[in-house]
């Protein structure tokens, strides 16, 4: 049983709570169809003299392929057409590479190797599903099995087989620079050594399907208008056309993608597969080809969320608060890149976790392995990490004697505080969440944490970009040629220095081409930030009572701390202990910021510093932007 | 046998967004001949609920009845170019695409309605119930429909509109890693109580208590889809699914639902949630889409409250009974950590 | 390439079998075979008519059971009370529907639950030859015993002498971390002549001696079942599949039996 | 040539008739044989529940069922559930009850409580779970399904909020 209640008293003055259709509970636009069973699903839609096709796949983790003989399975009865890598006109693609990410580096149909078990070696297209899995039996292909190796950290060792030959090292190419993605904020040597805990964990992921309940498929015909058109149970329409147009070589105008009704996705629907092999089923029979993963495939050679490791090591003050933390995170690719290296820069940007820390490291890796490449997964990126962080913050509350959920409001991010990737946090509402969930399960916190505010108590100091110790460890090649130590900062010869305060430009929404297009402010709902603190109702929530003695328990206003974060004398610090706690969200004679009443969007500058006021203008100095991004020539 | 109650917190927060940027969506919005509105995607409904909440910032954006408008996704010859459904990108990036389509055709719809009514654009309002009036002088009024008729078939105008939502691509610092990720978070904070049996190492979930921040729930029931959908597939993920149970072995890997593991009717967990809204200034009315990031809490506030069951730090996911059960056996039994 | 054989009794159906065939009986293992292209199956014969197969009645202190029952047609009967909770626990409604008490005595690890609850209450098979066969003889050598099996004989336990659980990961129906059947006839609260079978703790289900010689005499009680607990672990030898190892399989399976002799139920 | 067996049943009420091939499962029958594309493929195995329909009133998966066994036999999908414009109470409930996500699982769902109901007119929400117990959701966590299900049984559901 379930229930659900909107706190509509908390970040009130943010909002308009008055508008006509947004905030409604409107019956779903689709849902008619969903219960009558008539959704248009993409497998819903009939041919006439549809064809099937299936794939003949590696059972191997490892091997070179010596010889395919399809002799046999061309003669079954049914068989329509043996398709192999050579039908394929452009054989070789990286998903990403149309917003230019990563080396093409996979073969939609396999001729040479086989890195994973599952990978095709042939697609078949019968009359009918059975015939075609009758003709897939009948291929005899003649491997050579290779030495594989499964585990990422041994994929890194010198002695490993090369998984990916376009990857030599076992790891993904980052910037031409580096087998791995660095972060570097303020010195995690120098708050290890002013802690008085180091908490180190280690934390694994295993790979986990998306397992939509329908599989993924595409059903491909041809059009009298010389196009083929596709039904997909693709997420992303156009990724899915253009992978398709760039391995089939044919112009992008002459396919015609329907899709949009689709029976779950969860990220396991983006990888653009199915596409390309039913439209090149189309072209080389003539005639409408479904290809429909089956639920083996879709749980054993769809690409899963990818396993991750991580190893997390903390330095924590005895008071909990957390000065410096370091990870060390191996995304487990499978055998090709898919869209891993990309979660990876996405994760990179969400370390250390919600939590303001002064002193953040990592070095994350996409390791190549023999096994079925991962992909996006709902949380791509953060779920794993996120796993780590929170169990890792238990241990630390567990170091530090602190109830965790005061730990997490002692160390957690606050409008205005500087994120390790560069940018000021705004609209935080972690600490919200913490009391309300501590409300609402009856978790005691003390009166201090109960008092805490994501608007109050950041920025200041803690706005600013300290000096950062880099590295260059780690650079392509190296690793292959001798054992160097994973984690940040270690065994790094060569040392550099970013001088503190050192940021380049945020990036902001494109403008409105046009003045038509921007809304009336009025009409938006928003009313900007707030500078006065939203507040759980103090009596709602179950404080603890007990004597917080010598232990620090509760948080000071994190800019007050001393400690290497918070020099003194901040003009941002406001005395949250000193306002009535029951009282209503209402101007508080505070000298700063100004408390105001509910404004319009049009904060100051310094408050706001990349308010997207202004159209973007930096370039982009990323040559060759795919044609999808803006209309240059992908490279 | 010993039943041992444990409890355990997670909190989280979540990039909105495809990451870096360069992820731009478009929309079109246009008129029927009596004044329905169209709006045109290439955006894909997995579920989450695309369509809906599209069709309610089109009707809201546009000052009309949410009836009057229908989303149509996603056929490449007709809807203009999206990334696609995934990050939890569909809300902000199409929502705000949607948002910037619709404004131009309103202001093409009340452009219209001001030559019919001889005012000036800038003093009409939509009442939301098919309507335009004169502000301050309700019985100066047209309809929607009539100035549609009046647009397309008198004045020789089209209600219609174009948008497009970009975020331009960041460049990644290789040795800091200095970037613009995305431009809002959502937030969660959950806490969950659970029992774990210590002479089998089963888990059994009994009740999480919760609290999303989603900026704005611009659906409540689809939100709370979400939500709840969610958790439950962040118990699943915390207990049960994975598609190699001995990783990084690859044996024994799953082939159906009998094999891959998911809770099942039976273990639904009671679910309290509370949902708080601080919107974003960038986000469509504020929504920052809860689609992705309800399931992360669950798993680690899963593993803390095993812990203070019994004892036993599950570091590996998922948390399969074999796993506890190890752990207790290596610990010498149970370790309750006490009551929370 | 499947063709379909239809018959119209099952000695027909048996004197047509030979390699690549496979009798249909609720189809729910054969027909996924069939689905995903298993080249072992090249014929499906099929009964025309099985209903005369699927009947349930007495024989005095046994109950026969058709190889065509279904699960659901168990459930449904007031002489197979004692085998509903068995029954239920084999699958989701639709599947009880389909689900056969012959295909289960064939069904490969890990299904077959309803198989153990057989092999403790006796099971004979009559077979296809009209001959007749113990299901503990059968289950070692199903994978190459031609002859057919027409229907069960089982017998009707009293009381609570008859128990059974079935473990899972997923609630209410899932398949089997494992599941146990016991029979357990008391003299003067003692027990004598007990029965315990195990599924999903070997390759097929089984009886374990070592077990039913160690409950031989004593109490359904803590002391009473120890030795039987100990003996559970040195006489299985579990397989590692997607549900459990081997290795736990062999650790819990004393604890659930522990309950169901002391009747406390599962989780 | 393919052996084709002429197979006729009732569906939702009406003769259909049509020839199948050899092996030739009920779903695929169904879908592309008679074009009734309610039941959907979710695995061929018949462990996910989603082309679940009623063969003589009790469910069945049709993935599993070979198509010439329901010679003579009546079927039903979700198809039918509508008696002409007006929706059947479950799917009432289930737009209601926002029982539905993606809506794939729906009609297996549809299906298996309408057996349920049919038989039940008033289960408890333990009869309801037992009866979706072989159909599996990816997108809602089944509380929304199991209160739909309870709601068009006529029984308020505990849903607050």
């Amino acid at each position: 049983m379930s229930s659900v209640e909107f706190r509509k008293d908390l970040f009130r003055e943010e909002r308009d709570d008055n508008l006509q259709e947004i905030g409604k509970p409107t019956r779903r636009q689709d849902i008619l169809g969903h219960v009558t069973g008539r959704s248009p699903y993409y497998d819903d839609h009939l041919f006439d003299g549809l064809l099937h096709m299936r794939c003949v796949r590696s059972p191997h983790h490892h091997a070179r392929i010596r010889s395919i003989d399809t002799g046999a399975a061309e003669r079954m009865p049914g068989v329509i057409r043996v398709i192999l890598a050579r039908d394929v006109p452009n054989n070789l693609n990286t998903l990403l590479s149309l917003i230019n990410f990563g080396k093409d580096e996979e073969k939609l149909i396999q001729d040479t190797k086989v890195a994973y078990v599952g990978e095709p070696v042939a697609a078949i297209i019968a009359e009918t599903d059975r015939q075609a899995r009758d003709a897939c039996a009948a291929v005899k292909v003649d491997y050579e099995v290779l030495p594989h190796v499964l585990d990422p950290e041994e994929a890194l060792s010198p002695q490993a087989p090369v998984v990916n030959e376009v990857y030599p090292n076992n790891t993904f190419d980052y910037h031409d620079l580096y087998d791995h993605q660095k972060l570097r904020f303020g010195d995690v040597d120098k708050g290890f050594a002013e802690a008085d805990h180091i908490v180190e964990g280690e934390y694994q992921m295993s790979p986990i399907e998306q397992a939509p309940i329908e599989t993924c498929g595409a059903i491909a015909a041809p059009e009298t208008n010389d196009r083929y058109v596709c039904y997909t149970s693709t997420q992303a329409l156009f990724f899915s056309l253009g992978t398709t147009a760039k391995l089939l070589d044919m112009p992008s105008s002459r396919l015609h993608f329907i899709g949009g009704t689709v029976g779950g996705g969860f990220g396991g629907k983006v990888d653009s597969i199915v596409e390309p092999l039913s439209v090149l089923g189309a072209v080389l029979a003539g005639r409408p080809v479904k290809f429909m993963w089956d639920r083996t495939e879709e749980m054993q050679v769809g690409a899963p969320r990818g396993a991750e490791r991580w190893r997390i090591k903390d330095g924590v003050a005895r008071d909990g608060r957390i000065l410096a933390r370091a990870f060390t995170g191996f995304f487990d690719a499978g055998a090709y890149t898919r869209l891993s290296s990309y979660a990876i820069i996405k994760c990179s940007a969400h370390l250390p976790g919600p939590y303001t820390i002064p002193n953040v490291a990592a070095n994350v890796f996409c390791v190549f392995t023999n096994r079925t490449p991962a992909t996006a997964m709902r949380g791509f990126g953060i779920t794993g990490v996120d796993f780590a962080i929170e169990c890792h913050m238990d241990k630390v509350a567990e170091a530090v004697g602190l109830n965790p959920i005061e730990l997490r409001i002692l160390n957690a991010y606050r409008d205005g505080d500087m994120k390790p990737h560069r940018r000021l946090a705004k609209n935080t509402a972690l600490i919200e969440c913490c009391q309300v969930a501590a409300q609402k399960s009856g978790w005691s916190i003390g009166a201090e944490a109960a008092r805490q505010s994501s608007l109050l108590g950041g920025g200041g100091p803690r706005a600013e970009i300290p000096e950062t110790v880099t590295d260059m460890a780690g650079q392509i090649g190296e690793r292959r040629r001798s054992v160097i130590p994973t984690a940040p900062g270690e065994g790094a010869s060569a040392r550099g220095n970013v001088p503190a305060g050192t940021q380049g430009i945020p990036i902001v929404a494109a403008a409105p081409q046009d003045e038509d297009m921007i809304m009336d402010p009025s009409r938006t709902g928003y009313r900007g930030p707030s500078s006065t603190p939203t507040r759980i109702p103090e009596a709602a929530i179950a404080t603890d009572t007990r004597p917080q003695a010598a232990a620090p328990a509760s948080p000071p206003p994190p800019a007050a701390r001393p400690g290497p974060v918070a020099p003194s004398g901040s003009s941002q610090v406001l005395q949250p202990a000193l306002q009535p706690a029951l009282s209503p969200p209402a101007p508080q004679a505070s000298p700063e910021p100004p408390a105001t009443a509910p404004q319009p969007p049009a904060p100051d500058a310094a408050s706001q510093p990349y308010k997207p006021e202004k159209p973007f203008s930096r370039g982009v100095n990323r040559p060759g932007v795919s044609r999808f991004l803006s209309g240059s020539r992908r490279r | 046998m010993t039943v041992h109650k444990g409890r355990g917190f997670a909190c989280i927060n979540y990039p909105i967004g495809m990451n870096l940027g360069g992820d731009p969506s478009q929309a079109l919005v246009h008129s029927t001949p009596d004044g329905k509105f169209m709006v045109s995607l290439s955006s894909i409904d997995l579920g989450q609920g695309m369509k809906s909440v599209t069709r309610q910032i089109a009707a809201e954006t546009l000052g009309v009845p949410v009836a009057d408008v229908y989303v149509d996704t996603a056929d490449s010859d007709t809807g203009p170019h999206c990334m696609g459904s995934f990050a939890s990108r569909g809300t902000h990036r199409v929502g705000n695409a949607v948002i910037r389509a619709a404004t131009e055709a309103r202001k093409a719809l009340l452009e219209a309605a001001a030559e019919e009514l001889e005012v000036n654009a800038a003093d009409l309002e939509t009442d939301g119930q098919g309507n335009i009036h004169v502000k301050g002088a309700p019985t100066r009024t047209i309809t929607v429909a009539d100035t549609a008729i009046a647009a397309q078939f008198k004045q020789g105008r089209t209600l219609s509109g174009r948008g497009i939502f970009l975020i331009p691509p960041s460049d990644v610092d290789p040795d800091t890693g200095e970037m613009t990720p995305v431009s809002c978070f959502a937030h969660a904070a959950l806490v969950v109580d659970l029992e774990v049996d210590d002479e089998t190492g089963e888990v059994t979930v009994n009740e999480i208590n919760s609290a999303y921040e989603v900026g704005r729930a611009l659906n409540p029931r689809l939100v709370e889809q979400q939500l709840i959908g969610g958790a439950w597939m962040g118990v699943s993920h915390a207990l049960y699914e994975t598609t190699e149970p001995y990783y990084p072995d690859r044996n024994h890997g799953p082939e159906d639902f009998n094999a891959y593991l998911m809770p099942g009717p039976g273990e639904v967990v009671d679910h309290n949630i509370a949902v708080l809204e601080r919107p974003a200034e960038d986000a469509p009315f504020g929504g920052k889409g809860p689609g992705e990031m309800c399931a992360n809490p669950v798993l680690p506030a899963i593993a803390n409250a095993v812990y203070n069951a019994v004892g036993v730090r599950c570091d590996t996911l998922p948390i399969t009974p074999e796993r506890v059960l190890r752990g207790l056996l290596a610990n010498g039994g149970a370790r309750p950590q006490g009551v929370r | 390439m499947v063709t379909i054989t239809t018959v119209d009794t099952l000695q027909e159906a048996a004197a047509s079998s030979g390699q690549g065939s496979s009798l249909l009986g609720g189809g729910t293992l054969l027909m996924r075979g069939v689905n995903y292209g298993d080249q072992d199956v090249s014929r499906i014969v099929r009964l025309r008519q099985p209903t005369p197969l699927a009947g349930i009645s007495s024989e005095g202190e046994r109950i026969r059971l058709g190889a065509f029952a279904t699960m659901a047609t168990i459930m449904k009967s007031g002489d197979t009370a004692f085998l509903h909770p068995v029954a239920r626990a084999v699958g989701g409604p639709a599947i009880r529907n389909m689900a056969t008490v012959g295909g289960n005595i064939f069904a490969p690890h890990p299904y077959g639950d309803f198989a153990v609850a057989l092999l403790v209450l006796d099971a004979r098979l009559r077979m296809s030859d009209g001959s007749e066969m113990d299901l503990d003889r059968l289950l070692p050598v199903r994978d190459t015993e031609t002859r057919l099996v027409e229907s069960v004989s089982a017998l009707r336990p009293a009381g609570d002498d008859f128990r059974f659980l079935k473990v899972t990961r997923v609630k209410p129906r899932g398949a089997s971390v494992l599941s146990i059947a016991a029979w357990l006839p008391r003299r003067a609260g003692r027990v004598s002549g007990a029965r315990v079978a195990f599924g999903a703790m070997a390759p097929t289900p089984v009886r374990v001696p070592e077990v039913e010689a160690a409950l031989e005499g004593v109490n359904l009680d803590q002391n009473g079942i120890e030795r039987a607990l100990q003996s559970v672990a040195n006489n299985l030898n579990p397989p590692d599949d997607s549900l459990a190892s081997g290795w736990y399989r062999k650790a819990v399976a004393p604890v659930h039996l522990g309950r169901l002799l002391l009747g406390q139920g599962t989780r | 040539m393919m052996a084709k067996t002429p197979v006729q049943f009732s569906l939702n009420g009406s003769s259909a008739a049509v020839f199948v091939d050899d092996a030739q499962n009920l779903l695929d029958v169904l879908r592309r044989g008679v074009g009734d594309l309610t039941p959907k493929y979710g695995c061929g195995q018949g462990t996910c529940g989603s082309c679940t329909v009623l063969i003589d009133g009790e469910p069945h998966l049709s993935c599993l069922t070979l198509a010439e066994t329901v010679e003579g036999r009546s079927v039903e999908t979700t198809n039918g559930l509508a008696a002409g414009p007006n929706l059947h109470a479950l799917q009432e409930a289930f737009m209601e009850n926002f029982a539905a996500q993606c809506g794939y699982c729906t009609p297996g769902m549809l299906m298996a409580a309408k057996a349920l109901l049919d038989r039940t007119p008033r289960p408890s929400r333990e009869e309801v779970i037992e009866a979706i117990s072989g159909n599996i959701c990816r997108c809602t966590g089944y509380d929304p399904i199991i209160d739909a299900i309870m709601a068009a049984s006529g029984q308020a559901t505990r849903r607050t909020g």
